[in-house]
Formats: C-alpha cells, structure tokens, sequence
C-alpha cells in the first residue's frame, strides 16, 4: 500500500465504521475529519466544532465564505440546516456534559489502560491541549485515529505512556493502519486487523499484550 | 437515532410514556412566563407518582398554569420537591411541617447555577451565597485565594420539561424574552427532555445564531396546547 | 403622619436619594420599586429583573403587553431601548459577579453585624429566599428598606437576627420610617432620621445601640 | 455614570490611555475570528509593558491577525501568558525553554469556565478535565459522591478587549457565528472591558433578545477599521 495518503485514507474509513447513524461527534483535523467522507449511505452524524458551532456543514464555496463562521481548524465552512452557533462556555458544557456521542482524535502515545499523550512532545513540540483534554474527558465514545508507529518505527501503542498524558484511562477505541484496538477491563483487544499485515507483525510492532480470541478468525479492517 | 434526529416532533401518548413512577423533573419557567403548561397538565393526568419536582416557584392558584404540578403535590404524587420561591404555594409549609413533603429550598442563583452545573459536567462550584446560613449547614466550607466559599453540588433529573416560544422540528429552540429562564439550562440536565413551543417550524428556518436551546439537549418536541 | 401609604412614599423617597445617575440595579416588590418614581430630575437606574431581564421598564400599556415579557413581580412590563433579556444562568452570573451597583431588598430583621433575616419566619411564613439571598450576597451595595417596627412595635434592627438569616454581614444601608442608618465597622451610624421623630424615640425603636456624632446635627431624611 | 451610560463610544486615543504597565489582559477569539484586531493593535502601538496576555491561542503569522500580541510577547512586553492552544504561535515554546516567559497552559473549555467562574462570582469549580495529568499538578482533588475530581479557580483579568460584529452605543453586543466564543465570557470577567465592533448602531436598534453582549458588561465602545 503506497504510504501517506493511502494509510490516511484507510484508517478515516475504518473510523467511519465507528460512527453510527445520528451520532453528534466532534472531530480533530486531519483522518478524523476525513473519516466523514466515508461514511456508508444512510448514516450522517452532526458535527460540532468546539470553538462554537452544532451542524458544521462542508467547506464553504467562494461566493458561501461568511468571515465569522470557521471550525476548529480555521477553514470556512457552512452551517447545516438545524445547526446552531454559541460561545466557549457552551461549547465545553456540550463537550464536557456527555453530550458528544464520540470524538475522534489524533495521538502521539495510547496505553492499555486507556491513557492518551498528544499535547506535548518534550523538546520537539508543544502545541498545548486546545480542547483535547477537554473532549477526552467529556465525549462519550474516545476513539483515537493515528499510524500504528512512529516515523522511526517505533511502537506508539504502549503499556505506559512516557510523555505527559492528555487524559487518564479515557480512550475506547485505537484506529491505526494495523488494526481496532478496544479497551477491555483486561487490557486492549483486536476488534479487527488491516488485511494487509499479519497478526505477528502487528504484535511485533504494538508496546503491549494484546488479546485476541482465534488468531484465525479475527475480523478484517476494511480496506 | 438519537439527539440529532431531524424530526422529534411527537403526540401527547408518546410523551405520556415518558413519565414514570419514581423520576425526578425538571420544569422550566419562572412564575407565569416559559412554563411547559401542556406537559404539566398531561404529567398530572398520567399515573406517574413518587416524583421529584426540581423548579423555581410552583404557584397553587386554581386555573393557574403551574396548578396541575401543586395539585399533584396535594395529591402526594410529588414527595419531594426542590424549589426556590415558595410564597406562591400555599400548601408547601403545612404539608413540610406534618412531614408529608421533604422540601430542599435552593436559593435561585444557586439553583440555576447547580443545573448548569449537572448540564454541563461540573462537578460542583464554590459559592457565597448563603454562607453561614441554613442553606450552607452541613457543606464543605473551602478558602480560596483567602476568601471563604462552601461547595453546592451539581443537579440533574431524569426528566426536563421545557418551553419554547418558537422551535424546529430537531429541536432547536427559541425563548422570546423573559421565557428562557430556566429554559435553556434544564434541556441539558436531563437524561430525556421534552421540549413543547408555541410554535413548530421546519428544521432550517430558525437563524442559527438566535437559538438558545441547541437541538442536541432536545429528544421530543411536543406542540403547546391553547390555553397553557 | 398617616399610617401605611405615606411611610411606604416616605421610605420610598429616602431610598431614591441613594440610587446615583446610571446604577445598575435590581429592585424587591413593593417599596424598593416604589422608589424609581422619586429619583431626582436627572437621575436615572437601569434595572435588572433577576428572572431575565435588563432595561427593565414601567408596566406595560394594554396594547403593548408581551405576554412573554415579566419582572420578578410577574408584572408585565416594557423592555426599555438598551435592554435585553438571558437565562437565569446569566441573570445571577450578573448578580452574584458583583455586577450589580446596587439592590434594595425589604426584610424580617437586621442586626448591626450586617446581617439580614428575611426568608423564614419559623411557624408563620416560609416564603423562600427566590433571588434575595444571590442578590445581597453579590451586589455592590446592599440598601434594605422596611418599617423600623414590627406591627406589635417591636424593633426589626437588632443586636442579633433571631430568625433564619439570609446573609451574614452584607448588609450596607437601612431605610426606614425613622432613620437611614449605614453600616460601620463599628456598628450601625444615624446617617439621618426622619422630620417626624426624635432620638429619643428612634433609640427606645432600635434593638441595638447606634452610633451617632452631635444629637443637634444629625441630617434629616426628606419628606 | 458607569455601566449604564448610554454612549460609550471613544476615540483610540481614549482606548489608548487604558492600557497600563502591569495590567492583565484577556483577549477574545478563536482563530482569525473573533478577535479584537483593531484594539490589538492599538495595544502594540501603546507603551504597556509587563503585562499578562490570557487567551485561547495567539498566531505569530506575520500579518495575521494577532501579529501585534505576538510581536509584543517577541519584545518581552507580555512576560505572563495564560493560554490553551500554543502550536500558531512558534516563538512560545523556545521562550518559554528559555525562562524568558511565564507559560500557563489550560485546556480550552476549563479557560472558557475559569473565566466564566471570574465573571460570575464564583469561587472555583470541580472538573475531570486534566486530572491525574500536569494540569492537576498541585491542585486539590475533591470527592463528591464518590467521583474525583479536582479544583480549579477563577480567573479575572484588568481588561478586555472583546470584538463583536454589531453593536449599540451602550455596549450590547451581537457576535454573530463562531464569533462569539471569547468574547462573551470575557467581557464580564474584567474590570475595564472595551469592545469592537465591526458595526456600531444607536441604541434601540438591536432585538433585545439578541443580545449575546449585555451593555453592563461594556466600559467603552470603539469602531473597528478596515483589514483587523
């Protein structure tokens, strides 16, 4: 599978599959905005943007761009029909409320007891939460979609994270172009595996166990 | 499918069905202004009983709009209540003093402030208000900063009767004037809302930037009825 | 003087004298709303109802009623040009925030500590606190008005609230039928008394001392 | 005569004579939107030094919009800075490495309600946002009903600037789409708020329902120009 755009592209399809009919979702930039485009025929979700909008529609046309009217990552967009617009303090009772039904976001480390790091990479970045931390802690569904590695190969699924941590004990569900991880009381468990890997080599590359029943009969991502 | 279904609208026997022995509720207004008096009156005449009554004022005038939800009390079907402004329900201190009403008195601020608060996932705030009284016996008293504060906890409900003057089918919602109230508060602090509006519009009609009650802390709308 | 009419004017014109051009205020039913028909040419407040509403203005005409549209005496009133109307959220943000210039509440009792009684009258009246005890916890200048003396003539200024209280210490101002007396850290001070009384009978009226500097020069409260 | 004038309109000289050494300084937005870009600059063009910049984030783009904090806070103006998303602003984190910079990093809802706490009298409040991270580092965990959660307090600043899309002489204020954000919070949460507006009207002009500003939150209104 030719790399960069092909692996985004499969994993925002198989978040796609996470998210059900009517779900309102709010979701970072990146795979899990494009995660949207796959959606089957039949199910749409409302969109919320934390800096203060419900029903974040597409990006706006030219002659659509209204100035004041963005989402989370800054490009203009339209609001749907049944959308509505607030201020931050909403915004964040929405997100920290429980009335997201799932956010999708990227990360740098996930651990099989559901911890999460993506704010802050000592030395190399710091971009601050945002509304990160926020969304971990509040949304009812934490689905995490990144690459199953690091660009050096190493593994960024682990037993513990090592960075800073964005939430602890929160995320639900890892998306990564080897395989869905969910969090069981016992630790993480294969949900399904990219057909174009091999279970060892995705035990190979993972920082911890991982469960899984039949090694034969593990469902396959799709692709 | 959910908080963003584009159609809540639904009859009086679907929203009987909600109520259910032993829920507590919400119910927004303030005195005659924002109270869901359709919902009142069909809440009193479905069976549910062994309620929590969680609003501002709860007037026992005959004929008055809160009148089915005080009647209910008389009845017994409402054991407890939360409340802010009693001076308007005559039944309340007789009924409290035999002990046949457990009786919290918030006062209003905080009341408004406890709902948000169950809303929108707080998990209590620091407050002056009504320290060193009867309303702070019994709560964490915490200093911040020098200054003494007591800790009021979050309030949610089971159920949260609203009223709009003007809504769309989703839910989205507009209170007009002095309607909104505890409106806008109580549609998220509940694990099921009802929504009933003057005014049913399709979903797209309403300016996005006018909506104080978002459709996602809606899941039923109901018409208001003439005359409530 | 005549009983009932002319104290409640009385008062009501010596809390006018202590409302100034442009306060942001939230007024109690009956005397404390009596008093914006006394202010001074040239002096206007800008009222905040604490059920939702700022600009609040007078009763509204037949023709001009909005049934939606009440102040916390459930009288239908007129929003003046630069009000606007919020959720109780907002309204007792801007209550218990300090915004507020001023409130004038009536009460059961008060004590030279500041202290008010007047939501619970034990085995009488239970009315509840409503808004009063956001308001005299958060506004800026807390004026209480009321008849110095019970019915029975018993004094309603004390040494120590007896009943419930509803603030402890917040207490600035208090007008009534015999004096306006202020708050000081060494108790209550005669700021003036009324035309009709004396000190004699104001003192044996008040059930604490009160502090005041030449008998002779005492201000008087207008008519 | 305060918060009730009926005309606070200014000229930026007047702006101008507000900013002080030493103030602390909310600034409204998210993004490009928003944000007070006018009254910004005209910051930058002042004196004030050693001030405290509370924002949700603060782009050092050359041009953008929020060029002028950022140059400031490049100069060693802004030494204290309280902000949730720091990844549009490049200079932050090496000044900050470099001791040359207070850094306090918030999570973007626990800002908006930090400073909503400041603006509306409360003392603190208990969240699950960032607990058992660095954000909850030496700050009290508290237990309500067998939840943790932990204590973060209020924020207040000297002043706000705040944009809005229309407004009247008075101060009320219509934000119109995601423009809100900020703006709404912080206006109340100071003790000198100036706003711009892209639109000033007179006063009567705007639906009284509408009004996402109230003018009591305002101390002083200016006209926004061309390209902020």
């Amino acid at each position: 599978m030719e790399k960069e755009i092909n692996i985004r592209e499969f994993i925002a399809k198989n978040v796609a599959t996470l998210l059900k009919n009517g779900y309102v979702v709010d979701l970072g930039v990146g795979m899990p905005t494009l995660a949207t485009n796959y959606l089957p025929d039949g199910v749409t979700v409302f969109i919320q943007a934390e800096n203060g909008i419900l029903g974040c529609g597409p990006k706006a046309e030219e002659d659509e761009i209204d100035p004041d009217l963005i989402d989370a990552g800054a490009a203009n967009i339209v609001c749907l029909p049944g959308g509505c617009t607030f201020d931050s303090a909403i915004s964040f009772g929405i997100i920290r409320g429980g009335h997201l039904d799932a956010t999708v976001l990227g990360a740098l480390q996930v651990d099989e007891k559901g911890n999460l790091a993506n704010w802050y990479l000592p030395g190399k970045m710091l971009p601050g939460p945002g509304g990160a931390m926020d969304l971990v802690a509040g949304a009812k569904k934490v689905i995490i979609a990144m690459e199953h590695t690091t660009k050096h190969g190493d593994p960024k699924v682990l037993k513990e994270c090592t960075l800073p941590l964005t939430s602890n004990g929160t995320v639900d569900t890892i998306v990564t172009d080897l395989a869905i991880l969910e969090r069981t009381p016992e630790g993480l468990k294969i949900a399904a595996i990219a057909p174009h890997t091999t279970l060892e080599h995705l035990l190979q590359h993972t920082g911890c166990d991982l469960i899984y029943d039949d090694p034969d009969s593990i469902p396959l991502m799709i692709a | 499918m959910g908080k963003a279904a584009p159609d809540k609208v639904k009859t009086k026997a679907e929203a009987l069905d909600q109520f259910k022995d032993g829920s507590s509720v919400m119910v927004g207004g303030f005195n005659k202004v924002g109270v869901p008096g359709t919902l009142l009156r069909w809440l009193s005449e479905s069976p549910a009983k062994e309620l929590t009554l969680i609003c501002n004022n709860c007037s026992n005038a005959e004929g008055g709009i809160w009148y089915p939800a005080a009647s209910m009390i008389k009845a017994g079907r409402i054991p407890t209540v939360r409340i802010s402004y009693l001076a308007t329900n005559t039944d309340l201190r007789p009924m409290w003093e035999a002990g046949e009403l457990e009786l919290e008195i918030i006062p209003q601020g905080t009341l408004a402030e406890r709902i948000r608060a169950g809303a929108f996932g707080i998990g209590g705030f620091l407050t002056k208000v009504g320290i060193h009284t009867q309303i702070s016996e019994g709560k964490p008293i915490i200093e911040v900063d020098g200054e003494e504060y007591f800790l009021e906890k979050p309030l949610k409900a089971d159920i949260a009767l609203v009223k709009a003057t003007k809504a769309d089918k989703m839910g989205n919602a507009i209170c007009h004037g002095t309607s909104k109230n505890f409106n806008t508060i109580m549609a998220p602090a509940a694990r099921f809302t009802i929504l009933e509006a003057d005014e049913i519009v399709e979903v797209g009609q309403l300016n996005f930037d006018h909506i104080d009650i978002p459709s996602i802390f809606v899941d039923m709308v109901v018409q208001s009825e003439k005359g409530t």
